[in-house]
C-alpha cells in the first residue's frame, strides 16, 4: 500500500479522500490556491503544498505544479478527486510519467470516454443502446437546424468536450435554435477550448439513472447498484438516490450487466459511473464519467463499503474482494447538495463569509463538506458548498429524514439551495416516486412560505431594535474604531517571512 | 419604535417598546406574547411564542435579513418610520426609466446592444458568465439603450449596473 | 399514531427522540429548566414548556410538573429518555394515570428490575444465571464485611436502588471496605435516598456484554445482538461497540434467547437491555436497564433501525415486525462518549461554555449531541455533551474511522474525555481485543503525547504575542469598556414580560 | 519578546521578533520555519511548518492553554521574562506548608477532620461531591490540620481552597 497521496482537489472531496486516506494509515498532501491556505482540507491533511494562485488555472489546473508537489512532498500516488484533472488524460499519463501512480481509469479509458462522440462510437460498438442522434459534432448554427429536422425536436444541444452541464441547451423549435447554440457553444469554448457541439434526441420523461462500477488491474468488473439523478436544473444535480424507484430488481441486473460491458470495451479500471437515461422502461447509453462520481456516498450508504478506499486499493494493484460482487443493498440512502445560490432569484451564484454553522446530526445523518467558519465563498470555484446524505430503513422514511436534517442545517452568511431541497422532498409528485428529468425546472419555487410570517417580523423586528440599541452602547466614535479594528484584526494573519519561501 | 417588516410581500407594522429594561412588541396594532433570545452572537435566536417554539437563524442588516425556521427561508425588509417615508418619496420621483442590474456577480463576456439601439422584450442585450455557465440577460421591456455601464471583460458584483433602457 | 409526544428529558437524549419523532410527523414538545431555556432541544421542538428552575429536582425530576406540561400542550404520550424519570415506576404509573401513554415498559417491570435484589431474585426463578453474591442488602459495613468472608474478595459493593454507576466500589481486602461502604452509601443516600448496598463477587477479567431487547404488548419479543461496553470508569461506560470480538454467533444466539426470557418473566414491554457480565466463556446477568440505553445508536447502526421508532410505534400498539427478528448484523459500529471532563486529571468534571464546535464528518459518522456555540456547561447535569459513533465494514476499520473522526472533532471550552478515547483506540491490546472491564483504570494516562512540542510551543507563543498585540490596538480605557460591553450585549436575553406568564 | 513556554513538562524558549509588519520565531535559538494563521476568532489555527500541515485549536489566556492537534492535548503553560523570575521569585519563598485546593468544582458533603487535629498521608479529610459522585480528599502527606477553608454543603469551584496542612 502506498505510504504517502497527494490529493490534488479542494473542497468537500479533497477531504472526503484525506478522510480514508487517514483511515488506511496513509500519509495525505494537500495542495491549495493562496485563496484557500486555511482550507479545512489543508489543516486535516498531513502535509500541505502551496501552489500560489487564486484562479484554477492558476493552481489546481496547472499539471506542472501539481506533479512538482507530488514529487517534491514525496507522494507515491495521486487522488484527482472530481472536476479540476481528474478526467484529463493528458495528467493521467504525465503522472505516469513521473513515476507516480494514478487513481483512476488509464489514459487510454479517459479518452474513449471523455469525447462525447467517441465514446458513442465505442459504445454502438459494444452494443451499448445510445440515445438517437448525430454521431459527428456540429460546427454552426446553421447545421444544426438541417439536422435537427432528420432527428426531431425537442433535441438536446451538447458541447463535444464537455461535462457537468457546461454548454447544454435544449432546444424546442426551430427559433430557438439560433440563441441556443450561440451560448451553448460559447460555454463550450471557454470551459473546454473546444466550441462544437453535438446533438441528439431529447426523450420523453427521462431519467437519469446511473450505475456504479469498479473494475481491478486484473480484469474483475463489478456494478454496485442505480443511482437515481433525476432533480437536476440545468444539468447540475440537486437530489440523487440509490436505489431508483423505477428500478426494478431484473432492470438493474440488466443496467449493471450493460455498464460492466460498457468499462470492459474500453479496457477500465477503478471507479466509474456509466450514466443512462431513461424512459419509460427504455435507458440509453449517455456518457461515462471515469472517476469519483459527486454522488457515491448514496451507494457507499447503500452497499455498505467505502468507495475512495476501493480506489485506492485497486490502484495499489489489489484485487477486488470476492464479496464485492455479492453486495446486498440495503434501505434508502438520500443525498443533498448544498450550494451557494440562491433558488428563489433562479439559482443565482451566492458569496460571502460562513458566518454560521450547524450540522445535522443523528441517525442515519451523514455530512460531506469543508466548511468552517470564516470561509469565504467566492466566485472562483465551484457553488457546491457540502453534501448531506442520509440513510435509512426505505425511501419514505429517508425522505422524512433528509427533511428533519435540513431543517436541522443552518449555513449562515450565504444563501444555499437547501430550501429548495426541501420544497422538492415535500413535494407529493416526488415522494410518490413520480418526476423525471424536468421536475426541478417545473417546480414554482416564488410561492412564498406561509404560516410563521408574524413570528418573523416581530423578530425581525426585535432583531433590528436590539442591534441599534448595541449600536448605541458605544457612545462615541473612538470606542467604535476600536471595536472595528480590533473586530477586524482578530482574524488577520501573520505569516513569518521564512514561510514565504517554504510551503506557502 | 416602530418598524414595517416586509415578509413574503405582505408588511407588518411591529412596535417594540422598552420600558424598565424590558421589551413588548405589538405587531399589526395586537400585543404579542413572544420570548425572544439571542442564543449567541451569530444570529441563533431561540424564539417561544403561544407555546411553540422556533429556532431561528437570522442574518442581515437593518434593512434587509434572512430568517430561517426549520430549513425554510424566509426574505425580510425593514424600515422605520423615517425611512418609510423616504423610500415612498424616492420610489414617486424615479417613476418610469429602467436600470438594468446584474441579479449575480460574474463577467461580462459578450455586449450584444449599443448604446441608442432600439430593442425590443426579450431581446438578449449582453452575456454574462458566472460560475462558468452564462446566461443571457434580456431587456425587461421593449426600448432603447440610453447608457451602457459596463464593458466586456468587466467583472461586477451582484446589483451592478449593467444598462440603462429609456422605456418608449 | 400519536400526534404529539412529549420528551422529558433534556441534552443529546432529548434532541435524539424529537429527531425521530419529527421524522415520523409526530409533533414534539420539550420540557425545560431555566438553565436549559435556550437549548438545542427546545429549539428543535414544535413546542417548549417551561418547568422553571435549575438542578433537576426542581424541573426534569418534578413529576407534577411534567405531567402538567403533557397536560397544557396537548400531549398523547410521554418518552422519559434515559436517566431522570425514565426508570421510575411511579412516574410511569402517574403518567397513565393522567390519560396518557408511556413510551416506556410497564411499571411493574420496571419495578421488577429496578431494585437489583428484587431483580436477582426474579432471574433466579426464571433460571437467568446471576453472579455469586448475596441476595440481600446489607445495612452498615460490619454486616459487609462478615458478607463478604462468605463471598470472598475481590466483592463489588453497589447501591442497591442506584444505576449509571453511582454509588458503586469494588473492595479488593477487608481494610478498605469501611471506607469503600461510607462513599458508597452516601452516594446511593445522596442520589436514591435510600443508602443500602448489596455485595456480589467481583468477577475476574469480566467483559460487560450487554443484549438489546424489544417486547411488543402482544406477546412478541426479539433480540437485537450484544453491545461490548468493557471500556468504562467507575462503571461510567466511555466506548461501546457493536459487535462484541468475545461473543461467537453461538454465544450471541444464547445470550439472545436469556434475554428475551429475562424480559418475559417479567412481563416486558417496550425496548429494554439485558446487562451480562461476561467472564471466561461464561455469562451472568447483572441488571436490566429498563430503558433505552445510551449506547443504543451502535445496535441501530449495525442492523439498520431506528429503536426510538420501535419504542413510539410500540407504545402505540403496534406489533413488531415480523422481520424484526430476522435482522442481520452489518459491519461494526462504536461509540464514544464525550464527556466533560479531563482524563488527564483523573476524569474531574469540567465547566465551561463552549466556545468552538467541530464536528467530524464524512463516511459512516454520526453524531449525537445537543450542542450549540455559546452553551454553558455546569454542574446541574450529566457530564456526557454528545456521542460519537461510526459504522465501518470490520473493527479494524471502524477503529481506525473513529481515530479518524476523533482527531476532527473540536470542542472548544471545555475539557473532554475525547482525547482518552483516542489513546484507548490507539492502544494494540484493544486493537486485538485484549481487554476486560478494568482496561481503561489501569491505562496510563499520563504519558505525554510526544513529537509535536515545538510546533506547540511555536504556536502558543504567537497566540500570546498576537493577541497581547492586538489588546495594544484598543489603546485606552473608554475603548475598552466600549468593546467589553458591547461583546456582553450581543448575547444578552430580552424576554417580553409577557412571555413569564406563557410558556417560560 | 521572549517567551518560556512549557509543553509537557519541558520548557521551550520561543523569541517572537516583529519586523516591518512580519514575525519571525526562534525556538530554543533555532529558527523555524512557521506559517500561523489565524482562521477566526475563536481559536482555529493554520500552521503550516517545514512541509507540514496542521490544524490547531488553541483556548485559554496569556499564562494557560490547552492546544488540540488531531484531537492530542497539549497542555501549555506561558511566561515571559519579567513573569518567569517573579515566579522563581515566588517558588522559592512559599517552599513548605500545604494548602489542599479542589481539583474539581463541587460541593462539600462532610468535613472528617478538625482544626489541630494531626492526619496521616491517605487520611480522608472531606468529601466533596460533584456530578453526583462524591469523591475522598485525603491527606498528601503526614501533618496536622491547620486551617479549613470552608464548611459543609459549600459549593466551591476549581482550585478554591479547602484546607491548610502543616507539615510534621
Amino acid at each position: 500500500m502506498f505510504r504517502r497521496i497527494l490529493i490534488a482537489n479542494r473542497g468537500e472531496i479533497a477531504l472526503r479522500v484525506i478522510r480514508t486516506a487517514r483511515e488506511m494509515g496513509i500519509d495525505t498532501v494537500a495542495v491549495y490556491s493562496e485563496f484557500d491556505r486555511k482550507a479545512l482540507h489543508v489543516r486535516m491533511a498531513h502535509r500541505a503544498v502551496a501552489l500560489g494562485g487564486n484562479t484554477p488555472r492558476e493552481s489546481y489546473l496547472d499539471m506542472d505544479k501539481v506533479i512538482a508537489a507530488a514529487k517534491s512532498s514525496g507522494s507515491e500516488a495521486i487522488h484527482p478527486g472530481y472536476g479540476f484533472l481528474s478526467e484529463n488524460a493528458v495528467f493521467a499519463e504525465r503522472v505516469m510519467q513521473a513515476g507516480l501512480k494514478w487513481i483512476g481509469p488509464p489514459p487510454a479509458a479517459i479518452r474513449a470516454m471523455g469525447d462525447k462522440i467517441t465514446s458513442r462510437r465505442h459504445m454502438r460498438t459494444a452494443k451499448v443502446p445510445v440515445v438517437p442522434g448525430l454521431v459527428d459534432p456540429v460546427d454552426d448554427a446553421k447545421a444544426a437546424r438541417e439536422a435537427a429536422r432528420e432527428i426531431g425536436y425537442p433535441i438536446a444541444l451538447k458541447a463535444a468536450a464537455g461535462g457537468g452541464g457546461k454548454g447544454i441547451r435544449v432546444v424546442h423549435a426551430e427559433k430557438e435554435m439560433e440563441g441556443a447554440f450561440r451560448t451553448a457553444s460559447g460555454e463550450a469554448l471557454s470551459s473546454f477550448g473546444d466550441g462544437r457541439l453535438y446533438m441528439e434526441r431529447y426523450l420523453d420523461s427521462p431519467r437519469h439513472i446511473e450505475i456504479q462500477v469498479l473494475f481491478d488491474e486484473h480484469g474483475n468488473g463489478v456494478s454496485l447498484g442505480e443511482r437515481e439523478c433525476s432533480i437536476q436544473r440545468r444539468h447540475q444535480k440537486l437530489i440523487e438516490e440509490c436505489p431508483s424507484v423505477a428500478i426494478t430488481p431484473q432492470v438493474r441486473a440488466r443496467m449493471g450487466e450493460i455498464a460492466v460491458q460498457a468499462g470492459r470495451a474500453i479496457g477500465y479500471q477503478n471507479a466509474g459511473t456509466v450514466e443512462f437515461l431513461w424512459s419509460q422502461g427504455e435507458f440509453f447509453f449517455l456518457e461515462m464519467n471515469t472517476r469519483l462520481q459527486v454522488e457515491h456516498p448514496v451507494t457507499e450508504m447503500v452497499y455498505g463499503l467505502d468507495l475512495v478506499r476501493e480506489q485506492i486499493e485497486i490502484a495499489a494493484g489489489k484485487r477486488l474482494d470476492a464479496g464485492m460482487g455479492k453486495l446486498q443493498p440495503r434501505g434508502w440512502a438520500i443525498e443533498v447538495r448544498i450550494n451557494a445560490e440562491d433558488p428563489f432569484n433562479g439559482f443565482v451564484p451566492s458569496t460571502g463569509t460562513i458566518r454560521n454553522l450547524r450540522a445535522p446530526g443523528g441517525p442515519g445523518v451523514r455530512l460531506d463538506a469543508a466548511l468552517y467558519r470564516g470561509m469565504e465563498v467566492g466566485l472562483n470555484y465551484d457553488p457546491m458548498l457540502a453534501k448531506l446524505i442520509v440513510w435509512a430503513e426505505n425511501r419514505p422514511m429517508a425522505i422524512q429524514r433528509m427533511i428533519r436534517a435540513l431543517q436541522e442545517l443552518n449555513v449562515g452568511g450565504v444563501r444555499t439551495s437547501a430550501p429548495a431541497a426541501l420544497i422538492v422532498l415535500e413535494d407529493q409528485r416526488f415522494q410518490r416516486g413520480e418526476f423525471d428529468t424536468h421536475f426541478l425546472v417545473g417546480l414554482d419555487l416564488s410561492q412564498p412560505r406561509e404560516g410563521e410570517d408574524v413570528i418573523v417580523a416581530a423578530a425581525a423586528g426585535l432583531f433590528r431594535h436590539l442591534a441599534a440599541r448595541r449600536r448605541a452602547l458605544s457612545s462615541d466614535n473612538l470606542a467604535r474604531k476600536a471595536w472595528s479594528d480590533r473586530a477586524r484584526s482578530r482574524t488577520t494573519s501573520y505569516p513569518t517571512p521564512g514561510s514565504r519561501g517554504g510551503t506557502r | 419604535m416602530k418598524y414595517f417588516v416586509t415578509v413574503n410581500g405582505r408588511t407588518h407594522e411591529v412596535q417594540v417598546r422598552e420600558r424598565l429594561g424590558e421589551l413588548t412588541v405589538e405587531v399589526n396594532g395586537k400585543p404579542l406574547d413572544i420570548a425572544y433570545e439571542e442564543v449567541d452572537n451569530l444570529g441563533q435566536v431561540a424564539v417561544r411564542c403561544e407555546g411553540k417554539s422556533f429556532g431561528l437563524s437570522i442574518e442581515g442588516d437593518d434593512h434587509r435579513l434572512g430568517a430561517v425556521i426549520a430549513g425554510h427561508l424566509y426574505a425580510v425588509e425593514i424600515e422605520d418610520e423615517r425611512e418609510r417615508a423616504a423610500h415612498a418619496a424616492e420610489r414617486t420621483a424615479s417613476k418610469g426609466g429602467g436600470m438594468i442590474k446584474s441579479i449575480m456577480p460574474g463577467v461580462v463576456v459578450k455586449l450584444l446592444a449599443q448604446v441608442g439601439q432600439a430593442v425590443e422584450k426579450g431581446q438578449p442585450l449582453l452575456i454574462l458568465e458566472a460560475m462558468k455557465m452564462q446566461n443571457e440577460i434580456v431587456a425587461p421591456s421593449d426600448g432603447t439603450v440610453q447608457a451602457i455601464h459596463v464593458k466586456e471583460r468587466d467583472a461586477v458584483g451582484s446589483g451592478a449596473k449593467l444598462l440603462t433602457l429609456k422605456g418608449n
